[in-house]
């Protein structure tokens, strides 16, 4: 018992330490990421790699889509288009004008960015859900200008992306989707963690009171959804380089539907919710992936059963167990997410 | 363009904005009364095609008892999801129930699609036709009489749809909770037994949609994306809870639909009616029927 | 005669066809307590959410320091030193009492203020009863009130506008209440605050004026109130105040 | 008929009523009066069982009724008229009184209903057709008092009917509530207007801050030192 205390408090001093405060990450997160850094090092199975990446992947994505849904509370329905806007752009740029994959994928993010401060303009005036179904229609008219405009996309027939490190294994892609990885989070959790994400909060609990407090609700609505997108299109360009082919299909409201799942389970609003989910779901379901339909039902039911029983999702379990754990040793509740 | 160009456009636009306004009123009599936003209206649209599916080819029913079958289908189907879920929902959630309940319609829908396709799998499954040949709604115009029997079908449930909201009790029960709950308690209306009905009866429409239409699109596991999409066109175009409101919006819905399709080609209608529909809340935020959107939009 | 704060001119708010403020005007002077009473209805809420750019008003104008506020928004306002509270308790439930409080110091000040301290000083300042770090949605409704109204002195506005705050206190909160208010008039701020509870508004406002469906009845010292008979007969009924006479 | 022991009840974590306890015996004509804020409403809202009561019973008929739905405690006859009404505003004037006898089902009883109701209010046969939302203030009040009549209650409670309504008005919706009691309804009515109120009915209780600090016979009441200080401060 004394032992666990002690290791907690040592978590607590250490997370007041000014390099982790400067990162915007806890001890525990940067222990994960030098375990994950160093893990190709012991796996050798390409298949391991390649889960490993594809979780990541999604991973990112959902710490970009909480950061709008878990702290404004709208739902970016059409998250994934954009996630595929900055997918065709980066491979664009590199097949026809032969630019660097990574300038190409900055490129990808600033459209994706535009974009989104666009669709920010647009829902600015509708509520939480009118704003999603509004971002909805936004995302499936991305997806059918990329279905239609086959000069450029080929259409379904699909976009045949150049291979990024040719003759290198998934390690180049592992490392290179990690850190974008830890980049996405650091920044969202820096800005989550500034004024702005305190704005954010405040707007996506109560508009009014945020309003009346003096928060632009307008400004920071729409900065929000503008940098969320653009890292959405950075991890798409991403993925199109890692999976070689493009296809509308990248930007089809299932896979925003996929991202949200991640997102729920893994508790909006803490934003390494929807990664830790991503971790544990992504491997399970890849495993299953000769039985689709059923890991697809799965997914249906976990997202059923987490919102009736369990709307605050892993997080919320996690913060759960820090509070047990802390009222078993006596100490003062430090948990802010209630 | 030419005038029977136009004509053209025009009857496609009809024929098809009748599925649209039966799918629109079934998610907008949802959201008025129960305020849940369905996204999973669309997998009972998908249902009633393949019960209709099946009464036709394994019961081999007469087309009109199919329909039945497949009304009566998203009516079971959806008083007993309402039972289940949503009762569930409302019983223990606290708060922001808007954006929960569409959370959980999204896991429904994730849920019903892959249910079909584990036990249907993912081919087609749909009839050459309910009813054989065509005939001349206009001179010069002909229609596959199964487009225009779905016509009639879907405006003939549109009219029994109103006359069942505001000439029987229970229809008039279901209307006064959408206007004011606590006055609907007060009389003694049982919320319970409405939502159960409310959810079943917007079940019911989709599925008569899907249904309907069955020889013209195939029953298969992710067809219910796009009317899904398009009824919440029409919702967001006219507003909540005003039926005549959504008939005109569905028929508008499917002539830009039409119009976009002839000019466009296929594809481009998704782009066409982003653009109007931007146009639309730009010049009258509240939708075009204006004042009836209640606590719909943010001042 | 002091500086007159807030000054509102014929100010007209209609929802559709109903008229619920009919050409009010006002003047509030600098440092003084204000009130706004009224039967249920009579369009004090509508007033204030005028004045504070929660609506904007059809006809009519709105002076804030002599500066015409009327149509600039909330937040604007709230910026200029218009800070207020909801007759409905307004809280961000998934935050600390201190951050809801800097969210006031924070964005509703003209100069942003981001240090803890002066969170905390406000807080103390109200006399908060608990820990810095409870969460906002675990709070009952008084101790809401002053998580509240803290956040609104956090915005270091010049004028307060206070909705209903003493609606639903018990007598001896209602006391402390009384005590507060005047200690934040103390510090040099302007105080408009809607009552229903009588002896709240009476023993602590300089002037009151009086709303009955949309229109201004009676303007005067809490004396002057209680003695006007259109307010008698806004309250009593007609038949009381001619008694009373 | 209708008891409460010792009811608290409140908006969540505020509590407005502090252990209230009142009854109304068949026949009689009850106010409640107090300032504004004072928890009349909620005491209502409490007993229709549209807030939940944490601490005491609520009696009707004796059957404890505080665990009951609202639609449930309609069905035992208590009709319940909120202040602000709670209409069918897109619905016609018939329309809210049929819904008013939702619990009914013999139709010549609704009849009946509806004629006495047409001539205690011939205004509103006048307006059947119209939308509920297209009626005056007024006319407004009249119709949810005949709503709740509807349902042929064995007592009606009334919040605040004369609120926004026109002194002429307001007359004759006194008149309405006199009528009625005469013809057997029970009735607990809440009311700003004391003094009309204290003239009308039979026994008054006074509620200030969630407590009752005052009652008895209302023509005792007319003169009470204390009423007036409840209402306007003056002490």
């Amino acid at each position: 018992m004394t032992n666990l205390q002690s290791i907690l408090n040592k978590q607590n001093t250490l997370s007041d330490n000014k390099f982790f405060k400067l990162l915007g990450v806890s001890p525990f997160g940067v222990a994960v990421f030098i375990i994950l850094a160093l893990s190709p090092l012991f796996i050798d199975d390409q298949y391991v790699m390649h889960l490993l990446i594809s979780s990541l992947m999604f991973g990112a994505l959902a710490i970009g889509f909480d950061f709008t849904v878990g702290f404004i509370n709208i739902v970016n329905f059409g998250y994934a288009a954009f996630m595929g806007v900055g997918a065709y752009t980066s491979a664009l740029l590199v097949s026809r004008l032969d630019l660097s994959p990574v300038l190409a994928m900055l490129a990808g993010s600033i459209l994706a960015a535009i974009l989104g401060f666009l669709i920010g303009l647009l829902t600015l005036r509708l509520r939480g859900m009118f704003a999603a179904i509004m971002a909805w229609f936004f995302g499936i008219t991305l997806m059918s200008l990329a279905a239609n405009m086959v000069d450029l996309t080929r259409g379904h027939l699909g976009l045949n992306v150049p291979i990024l490190f040719p003759g290198a294994g998934r390690d180049a892609y592992f490392y290179l989707i990690l850190g974008i990885t830890a980049v996405t989070y650091i920044v969202l959790r820096k800005i989550i963690n500034s004024h702005i994400g305190l704005a954010f909060r405040a707007i996506g609990q109560n508009i009014e009171a945020a309003r009346s407090s003096g928060v632009d609700s307008t400004k920071y609505r729409v900065f929000n959804f503008t940098v969320s997108c653009f890292f959405a299109g950075l991890i798409g360009g991403f993925y199109a380089f890692f999976v070689g082919v493009l296809t509308p299909a990248v930007m089809h409201t299932r896979v925003t539907v996929e991202i949200l799942v991640l997102c729920y389970i893994g508790g909006r609003g803490s934003l390494w919710g929807g990664l830790l989910a991503a971790f544990l779901v992504i491997p399970i379901f890849e495993y299953l992936r000769p039985l689709m339909e059923i890991r697809l039902i799965i997914y249906g039911l976990l997202m059923i059963l987490v919102m009736i029983y369990y709307p605050g999702g892993l997080a919320a379990v996690y913060a759960q167990l820090v509070d047990l754990i802390r009222d078993m040793l006596g100490m003062k509740s430090k948990s802010v997410t209630g | 363009m030419e005038l029977s160009a136009i004509g053209d456009i025009l009857v496609a636009g009809l024929l098809r904005g009748g599925l649209f306004v039966l799918m629109a009123l079934g998610l907008s009599l949802i959201f008025g009364v129960m305020n849940i936003p369905n996204f999973a209206h669309g997998e009972f649209y998908m249902l009633g095609a393949y019960f209709a599916y099946f009464s036709r080819t394994l019961l081999g029913l007469n087309p009109v008892l199919c329909i039945i079958m497949a009304a009566l289908g998203g009516f079971i189907a959806g008083s007993i999801i309402e039972m289940t879920a949503f009762k569930a929902l409302r019983k223990r959630s606290k708060g922001n129930w808007v954006m929960n309940s569409f959370l959980l319609t999204v896991g429904l829908s994730i849920l019903l699609q892959n249910l079909a396709q584990a036990t249907l799998g993912v081919r087609f499954m749909g009839i050459s036709h309910y009813w054989q040949g065509s005939i001349n709604i206009l001179p010069n115009i002909s229609v596959s009489i199964d487009r225009f029997a779905g016509f009639v079908i879907a405006m003939a449930t549109v009219a029994l749809f109103y006359l069942f909201l505001h000439k029987t009790k229970t229809g008039n029960s279901i209307r006064a909770v959408s206007e004011d709950e606590d006055g609907a308690m007060l009389v003694g209306i049982k919320m319970n037994k409405v939502h159960t009905l409310t959810f079943a009866l917007g079940a019911l429409l989709a599925a008569i949609a899907g249904a309907a239409l069955l020889s013209i699109n195939p029953a298969y596991p992710t067809m219910g994306l796009a009317p899904l999409y398009k009824s919440w066109f029409v919702v967001i175009l006219v507003g909540m809870g005003n039926v005549w409101g959504t008939v005109i919006g569905g028929f508008i819905v499917g002539i830009v639909e039409a119009f976009s399709y002839y000019n466009l080609g296929a594809g481009w209608q998704d782009v066409v009616s982003l653009m109007v529909i931007i146009t639309i809340l730009a010049l009258k935020p509240s939708g075009i029927f204006g004042k009836s959107v209640r606590g719909v939009w943010d001042r | 005669m002091s500086n007159i704060i807030l000054e509102t001119k014929d100010v007209v708010k209609k929802f559709g066809g109903l008229i619920a403020v009919k050409n009010v005007s006002m003047q509030v002077k600098e440092g003084e307590i204000f009130g706004i009473i009224g039967p249920n209805g009579a369009g004090k809420t509508t007033l204030l959410n005028s004045v504070s750019g929660v609506y904007k008003p059809e006809e009519g104008q709105v002076f804030f320091k002599g500066e015409n506020i009327t149509n600039q928004g909330a937040h604007v306002l709230c910026r200029k030193g218009i800070a207020r509270t909801y007759q409905i308790v307004n809280s961000f439930p998934r935050m600390t009492v201190l951050e809801n409080v800097k969210i006031g110091s924070i964005f509703g000040s003209a100069i942003p203020q981001d240090d803890d301290a002066k969170a905390r000083e406000i807080l103390d300042f109200v006399g908060f009863p608990l820990p810095v770090d409870t969460i906002a949605g675990n709070l009952n409704t008084v101790q809401l009130k002053y998580l509240e109204l803290a956040r609104a002195l956090a915005t270091n506005g010049e004028l307060l506008l206070l909705d209903e705050v003493a609606a639903g206190l018990t007598p001896g909160e209602l006391t402390e209440f009384i005590e507060l208010i005047k200690r934040i008039r103390d510090r040099g701020i302007t105080v408009i605050t809607i009552e229903h509870v009588m002896k709240f508004i009476m023993t602590i406002c300089e002037r009151i004026i009086v709303l009955n469906y949309g229109e201004k009845i009676a303007e005067g010292t809490p004396e002057e109130i209680v003695n006007d008979k259109l307010v008698l007969e806004a309250y009593l009924g007609k038949e009381h105040a001619v008694e009373a006479e | 008929m209708l008891e409460l022991k010792n009811v608290s009840a409140g908006y969540g974590p505020l509590q407005i009523l502090w252990g209230i306890s009142l009854k109304v015996e068949t026949g009689e004509f009850v106010s409640m009066v107090g300032p504004n804020g004072a928890g009349k409403t909620t005491c209502l809202k409490s007993i229709a069982g549209m807030l939940d009561v944490t601490e005491g019973e609520v009696i009707f008929k004796d059957a404890v009724i505080n665990k009951m739905q609202t639609s449930d405690i309609t069905s035992l006859g208590l009709s319940f008229v909120t202040e602000e009404g709670c209409l069918f505003t897109g619905m016609t004037v018939a329309e809210n009184l049929d819904l008013g006898a939702f619990i009914l089902s013999d139709k010549k009883k609704i009849k009946e209903l509806q004629d006495n109701i047409f001539d205690l209010f011939p205004r509103l046969a006048e307006r059947k057709k119209q939308l509920a939302g297209t009626l005056s203030g007024g006319e407004r009040k009249m119709l949810s008092i005949a709503r709740g009549l509807m349902s042929n209650p064995s007592i009606l409670m009334v919040d605040e009917p004369s609120l926004g309504l026109a002194p002429n008005l307001v007359d004759s919706v006194f008149d309405a509530l006199i009528t009625l009691n005469k013809k057997g309804v029970t009735i607990l009515l809440v009311e700003q207007n004391v003094h009309t109120t204290l003239e009308i009915t039979d026994r008054t209780y006074v509620i200030e801050q969630g407590h009752i600090c005052l009652q008895g016979l209302s023509s005792e009441m007319l003169d009470n030192e204390h009423v007036k200080s409840c209402y306007l401060g003056i002490v």
